[in-house]
């Protein structure tokens, strides 16, 4: 398919602007002015449409088929959360409005509505508050770093390391050295939890905190979870809870109970934001009591009267992370996720999630090597090894390909790192026992193709635009934009 | 319950193929303490009530007035086309494009995004999109430690004073010695910052035009820079650049910036859209998501992510950013955006905002006691106003009126209690200029 | 110009290739003295003035009234994923599916639709749509005359006036003897239709829930007709459908009806859907477009445009109706309003409406003075209230108190200047009625 | 691809209803209920997304590429006219309002938009006054017949019969014989237009009117236009004009001045409203002074004061033929459309339709069989007859589908049907010269094709989801639902 640049023609238009419907023009100093304009596509209105709509059609989303993509819960994104998303009152308030002298009394609906989310997240997680204010999980991450940071300064503790079990995601270590820790990871035992004496080994009086995925990135609970908290916090330091895998939990087990004391969520996975082939997302961060005091400004507080007004003065503030108030759009659809599905909902949800995915995984147990001792359940995901057709040369990115075929998002394949040709199961509650099935099928017909026929399943996928993509070349060389 | 598939029956079902008497038993590995009961929060509703309840919501926020605030946010006009492509489901529902033979969608607008921005920028390369303007200046800024290996930044303070904030929230634990230089006259002060700059200094941050709305030919500075070996590190309007001298043509070396004027709602604050275009000998030390073209097995050209080995899923603590999902749909947006506004649309519509601009400033300084802040100087489309009472008092009373006027600069520059930074865009029309004039004459004269 | 594409240049070459000086050239066949000159219309707008312009026309439109009115049209909910869908561009760009190997989406879709349609109505066969609920009566009359070979209809009076109206204007140039029989107690009189039917009678044409909101059991009407070789053509309401007894259980020939409640909003008269189904016996004699399902070479099963034998194109001054383009796309939006709403949901939702159209009755009927017009009778969700006064009157106060509290019938029955019909669907509230009833009360007792 | 039907699970839900808040439920008497629930399909909210995502990918819009459906006029449809039609105050305004008392001042908008489209319809045609009732073309055409016999009814004309050309769409004669009318069939000279002898013979004082399309369905505009409605008007008949191709005349000839009495106009088409795989459209009648009285009640009509009513008493109106105001959705799209263009860009629309047209017409000749002079230019379409190609067996059928393969949508074929094997080609304004040039392209190739190796041609399409759908079988034994 050609580029928008390859369509484009001298002279053609698609919008037109109004025109200006003042008098005279200015005529700014051609010194600062560009030399020519910039070359972007010329094409009609029917030619931009024609070329991102043919765009969408070469692209796999929730609503074109199963999503199992592992740690990202592919679930479906409720229309209806879109619709309420761009309502004018909350798609065309800018953002400087409450900062007038008089204008918080003019946005008291979106105040409030991020008050109310505050509210209803604290009770989700059993934290104390929540910021709106990180634009995705990693941000929310580093938000959480820094506030792990700032909490040591004032407390004057000389605090150094994060340590983080290699299981977990790569943001992880990251966010935390992007806060100014050095990050030493804790090797995972055999049933994929963090390793107890490596664990202890390591906590030193310099450890800062702990990064933690509970369920872990494997789909398990950690049964240790509360003794290490303890342990950590009897070095003063901190729980951190990457929420990517809340979907397991929502109305079973708090993160705040267990002894996290700062979080993130990711509203694109959990609370069923569509996560736009790449977000934007929100990552809200969680804190115990003990923290609030550093979360960034500015804060959404309630007056007695009921009206909400932002609070700039937090001394103890990381200061601004983001411009504003967070990814208030995507905040809005996560709120009416949120209030539609209710307690019993939340609950329901992460009982199914956790429920489809103990289905999956005991119907693949027969066909793919897995870690988890089989007697016990997995959350909201479970992960599976190619490694038993890796003999026969088909690997976990061939069997991901097969399953493009047959009309399937691949998993996450690959991740976690500590699993040899990892394949990462999330089929989230939204999907039927029919898709479940039906995938089943498609899995264990490919396991027994990579045995028979090991070459079909390499030379997937056969159905898609292109195949097979010379990613070497792509890096070696590297085409990054058309330029004019 | 909303959204769950499978019936009571098929759990049954389910269940006992995996071989439990019923759900709470998949729980069993929690340990009970940990367990905990009921949450506090209402019961769930129906999509009706949902609705309801939102526009309840969204009609508590007062949108319809005539605004002239802009901040480095504002209020563009949005083609109905971009809404109805932007919404097609396979766009929006989909994740990262890991997977590139079912994401050639995805992934070539990317590639076509980060070329606009190319174009725009005047630059070589550019990454998938970053979260905002202000974490764009950050991310920039931590490249140009990476790059030079210096730890000193000078940022001018006729740069967005909310990014500057961010910007020092980032840096706090990085021990980076941080230098804002004061502008002069609303421009970046030359021989302060020529004083500052050093052998340990990686970059100077300066904006184009900048939060007092002037605009400016920094290719001046950007020589200061690079004579010390720091890089030019510029954040812009795109719009603006429909018509002003792009960052490449000044010197700039890393090039950021707010996306959202490019078919973004403002939206309370986002989701926006942060970009970055740079040269291309220090594209491997970019952060975030890069798309790149190649080719099949059978020659087809196609589109992947590349040049992963800098991010952290591979990298983890050595990664040259955290960033994993950023702001794709909204780069999306960008591109159809200026795909419709087009090579002759964009330079046009830049020059409908300067010119209703000037006519504003012509039309305000007609009521007595209002003058310019900076008097004869150039602007894009948004200038500074010194007023003859705190700026804060008239604009709550012109919000009285249903009017934003702008925003008073006091919050940010004490010394400018009496400035007001009023924005005008293609969406103002003269109607709507007279009546701010007219109203504001009232305030004053009373 | 807007949505041209060509440009001055490409229009040169063009008319060079064709071998024309210039465009005007092409019309050089049109005689001189037929061309005309400019047309007296307005210069072209924007975007962005074309948005300004229509809103400010949708905002002299007062839509967000406490409303109960009905009178065949109501206000149900829309569910957001029902928009989502029928706006996919594949389809409502689409033409009418003339060629099936890409049209499979739309094609199938119709097959859905007959399916449901028949399946609600307890029939056979039904067609891809009509114009709206009153020409779907009226082609009703036409494919019974077609079937009996006669000439006289029997229409019951409580068959919605408007489409009573419809039917008598197509009829007048086709010398068809049509008879009006006066419904007794709100019902249609049996004795009356007996009287009335004779062996030149093609069909009986009755409403339920009739005009005045009374349910029926037309079992015997059936009957009777039968009896004289007539067909029972028999308008229905799809929402009640949901729980009441099926025209097909009643034994009714032709059922036709008005589909917008099915997920179109009232749109101020249309676009709406008119719906048709049969007895297997009479699919020949149906009109309009049909689709069917057949297989291919390979022996794939897929749809097509079938029976067209029937049609215009083919058939032309013979067809068994002119219709050509009739309204897919509504069509499209009841199945998909069907699919979400489902076989539990439809009866849950028409249950809603009762119990909330008898809460009112009774909380009306608490009003000094107001009484039922047909007391003690079965209704589904709309009523007919006796008023003490001019129900022209009370509407006109109840409006200026912002309620829209039903259709006053004087103007269609002029013996009842006092009686008010009154809607109720989902979406009032028990605030909304006791609202009504308290305004009403305030009008009456004063 | 599955039924609906065939993905219904027992017991599954989508979209919940509000609960009743009332007290007690009512209990309707047995004997008026249903035995049991329709069987509608039992699905999760995300089943029937994914169903019509899926289906709408098994189509073809003029989004997704070249449509040139002859008579059909397959432009862009704007987006902007879908957005604005689906403002609030436009959708949720419920019919009756106007006839409530007061109820006219509540719906000035409304009103004044569909008097605004009137002035605007009857400018562009050269008409005294256009009703916005009819639902589509068809339904215009009834109408229309149905002015036509009121006014010989009003005059005391005995009249009996209509003169259609054989050219004409089947709705023409289908219309009138609706009407009341006997149809005389008038057959068209070798250059495709009405026989004037025929013509001539058949014109009886009986003759009530005559139905022309002008430009006719071959895209051709009739020179004796002005002589023939003449020579009706001197019998006292009435001329109707099929409004389907005024696409190619806009600013430049209008029905009125031409002698036309009374028209139809095909919104979904000429003024660029979504077809939308087989209606809504709306099919305006506009009509000479004369004719004004006839209109179908009610009648939109200004006061003094600029504000607008609804007249309904008309006495020698032809009544009621739509519930209300006709398809008003639709007619905002068209109103939209039409102050968008504006005098000029209605103008350049025509001009453009007919330069494209032209240019396919010029560049195809070689290739392909046609009965228009070469030497005159065609409006806004033009029809090509594949009758050579037939002598190799590759039918207007065949030539088709191998533009399917293509990834065009084919031209109309087999109408008009006086032309053997036709092809009506209407590539309309809206498209460029690459997308022109390319489907010349393709159109030679299938040509050459069809000479060298006709049954390739002949197994086309074989890049859909279905081929060579057994039509015959279809009407045979028809299956035209599901039943439960
Ligand atoms: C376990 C885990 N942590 C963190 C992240 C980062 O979240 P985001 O992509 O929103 O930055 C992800 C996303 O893939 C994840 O799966
Ligand atoms: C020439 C002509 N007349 C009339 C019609 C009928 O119009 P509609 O389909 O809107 O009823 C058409 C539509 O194809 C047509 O092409």
């Amino acid at each position: 398919m050609q580029l928008i640049f390859e369509k484009s023609v001298p002279g053609r238009r698609a919008v037109r602007n109004v025109a200006s419907d003042v008098a005279e023009p200015v005529q700014i100093a051609k010194n600062l002015l560009r030399a020519k304009p910039a070359e972007l596509p010329e094409l009609s209105e029917l030619d931009v449409v024609r070329h991102f709509t043919e765009l969408s059609r070469r692209n796999f989303g929730v609503d074109n088929g199963f999503y199992p993509l592992g740690s990202c819960t592919m679930k479906y994104n409720a229309k209806v959360t879109e619709r309420v998303s761009h309502y004018p009152g909350f798609a065309y308030l800018h953002p400087l409005m409450p900062q007038l002298p008089g204008g918080e009394m003019l946005v008291q609906g979106a105040l409030g509505l991020l008050h109310k989310m505050d509210r209803a997240l604290s009770e989700i997680c059993g934290m104390s508050a929540f910021t709106m204010q990180p634009m995705a999980g990693a941000h929310g991450e580093l938000t959480g770093a820094m506030i792990i940071a700032a909490y040591h300064r004032d407390k004057g503790n000389k605090k150094t390391t994060i340590l983080i079990p290699d299981s977990a995601h790569g943001t992880n270590p990251a966010s935390a050295a992007i806060a100014g820790y050095k990050i030493q990871t804790i090797p995972s035992n055999s049933q994929g939890f963090m390793d107890m004496d490596a664990f202890e080994k390591a906590l030193t009086p310099e450890v800062a905190g702990v990064f933690l995925t509970c369920p872990n990135t494997l789909g398990l609970f950690n049964p240790n979870i509360k003794k290490i908290a303890d342990r950590v916090h009897a070095v003063d330091g901190l729980m951190y809870y990457d929420g990517a895998n809340l979907n397991a939990l929502m109305g079973h087990c708090r993160p705040g109970d267990v002894g996290f004391d700062v979080m993130h969520l990711n509203l694109h996975k959990t609370f069923g934001t569509p996560h736009g082939g790449g977000g934007p997302g929100a990552g809200p961060v969680g804190v115990v009591e003990k923290l609030v005091p550093f979360l960034p400004t500015s804060v959404v507080c309630a007056h007695e009267d009921g009206s909400y007004y932002l609070d700039y003065d937090r001394p103890k503030s990381i200061g601004y992370i983001a411009p504003f108030y967070g990814n208030f759009g995507v905040i809005v659809k996560a709120y009416a996720y949120i209030i539609m599905l209710g307690r019993e909902g939340l609950f329901r949800v992460s009982e199914n999630a956790v429920l489809n995915a103990n289905y999956i995984f005991r119907k693949l147990q027969p066909y793919f090597d897995y870690t988890l001792p089989a007697d016990k359940p997995c959350k909201h995901e479970c992960v599976f090894s190619a490694s038993r057709q890796a003999k026969s040369g088909v690997r976990a990115v061939n069997i991901a390909k097969a399953l493009i075929d047959r009309g399937y998002h691949p998993p996450t394949i690959y991740f976690p790192l500590i699993i040899p040709e990892a394949m990462m199961i999330e089929p989230t509650e939204t999907e039927s026992k029919e898709t479940l099935d039906a995938f089943i099928e498609a899995m264990i017909e490919i396991a027994k193709i990579a045995e028979t026929n090991p070459e079909e399943i390499i030379a997937a996928p056969v159905t898609t635009v292109v195949s097979h993509l010379d990613e070497t070349r792509a890096a070696r060389e590297p085409d990054l934009a058309s330029l004019a | 319950m909303p959204f769950i598939a499978n019936t009571d029956e098929q759990r049954r079902q389910m269940l006992a193929d995996i071989g439990v008497a019923n759900a709470e038993d998949l729980f069993a590995d929690i340990p009970p303490e940990l367990r905990c009961g009921d949450l506090n929060l209402p019961a769930g509703l129906t999509e009706q009530e949902v609705r309801y309840r939102m526009q309840a919501l969204a009609n508590r926020n007062r949108t319809g007035m005539v605004s002239f605030l802009g901040g480095g946010f504002y209020d563009h006009f949005i083609p109905a086309a971009l809404d109805a492509l932007v919404t097609r489901s396979e766009f929006y529902t989909a994740y990262t494009p890991y997977q590139p033979e079912i994401s050639q969608g995805t992934l070539q607008a990317i590639y076509e995004y980060q070329s606009v921005m190319c174009r725009l920028t005047g630059m070589d390369a550019g990454n998938a999109s970053l979260y905002d303007g202000g974490t764009a200046i950050y991310e920039a800024i931590m490249m140009a430690l990476r790059i030079t290996g210096r730890r000193r930044v000078i940022v001018d303070d006729s740069l967005n004073p909310i990014y500057r904030k961010m910007v020092r929230s980032y840096t706090t634990n990085l021990g980076i010695d941080l230098i804002e230089t004061p502008s002069f006259e609303g421009l970046p002060d030359r021989a302060r910052i020529e004083q500052e700059l050093n052998k340990d200094t990686a970059a100077v941050i300066v904006q184009n035009p900048n939060f007092f709305g002037r605009i400016d030919d920094l290719s001046d500075v950007a020589e200061l820079a690079h004579r010390h070996g720091a890089l030019l590190v510029m954040s812009v309007y795109p719009i603006a650049l429909g018509i002003l001298k792009t960052p490449g043509e000044m010197g700039a070396d890393i090039v950021v910036g707010e996306g959202q004027s490019l078919g973004m709602p403002v939206s309370f604050g986002g989701p926006y859209l942060g970009f970055m275009t740079t040269r291309e000998k220090y594209v491997r030390k970019m952060p975030g998501r890069i798309v790149g073209r190649t080719v099949d097995a059978q020659g087809r050209s196609g589109f992947v992510l590349t040049l992963q080995a800098r991010e952290q899923h591979i990298r983890r603590e050595k990664a040259m950013s955290n960033i994993c999902s950023n702001e794709g749909l909204c780069a999306l947006t960008s591109l159809i955006f200026l795909s419709l506004l087009g090579k002759e649309g964009l330079p046009e519509l830049a020059q409908v905002c300067a010119d209703k601009a000037s006519y504003a400033r012509k039309r305000l300084l007609e009521v007595p006691g209002v003058t310019m802040r900076f008097p004869n100087k150039w602007y894009f489309n948004e200038f500074v106003l010194n007023l003859p009472m705190p700026a804060d008092r008239v604009t709550r009373e012109l919000l009285n009126r249903g009017i934003a006027a702008g925003f008073p600069l006091g919050r940010y520059w004490p010394e400018m209690t009496n400035c007001l930074l009023v924005a005008v865009t293609e969406k103002r029309t003269k109607q709507d200029i007279d009546f701010l004039a007219h109203a504001l004459e009232v305030i004053l004269c009373s």
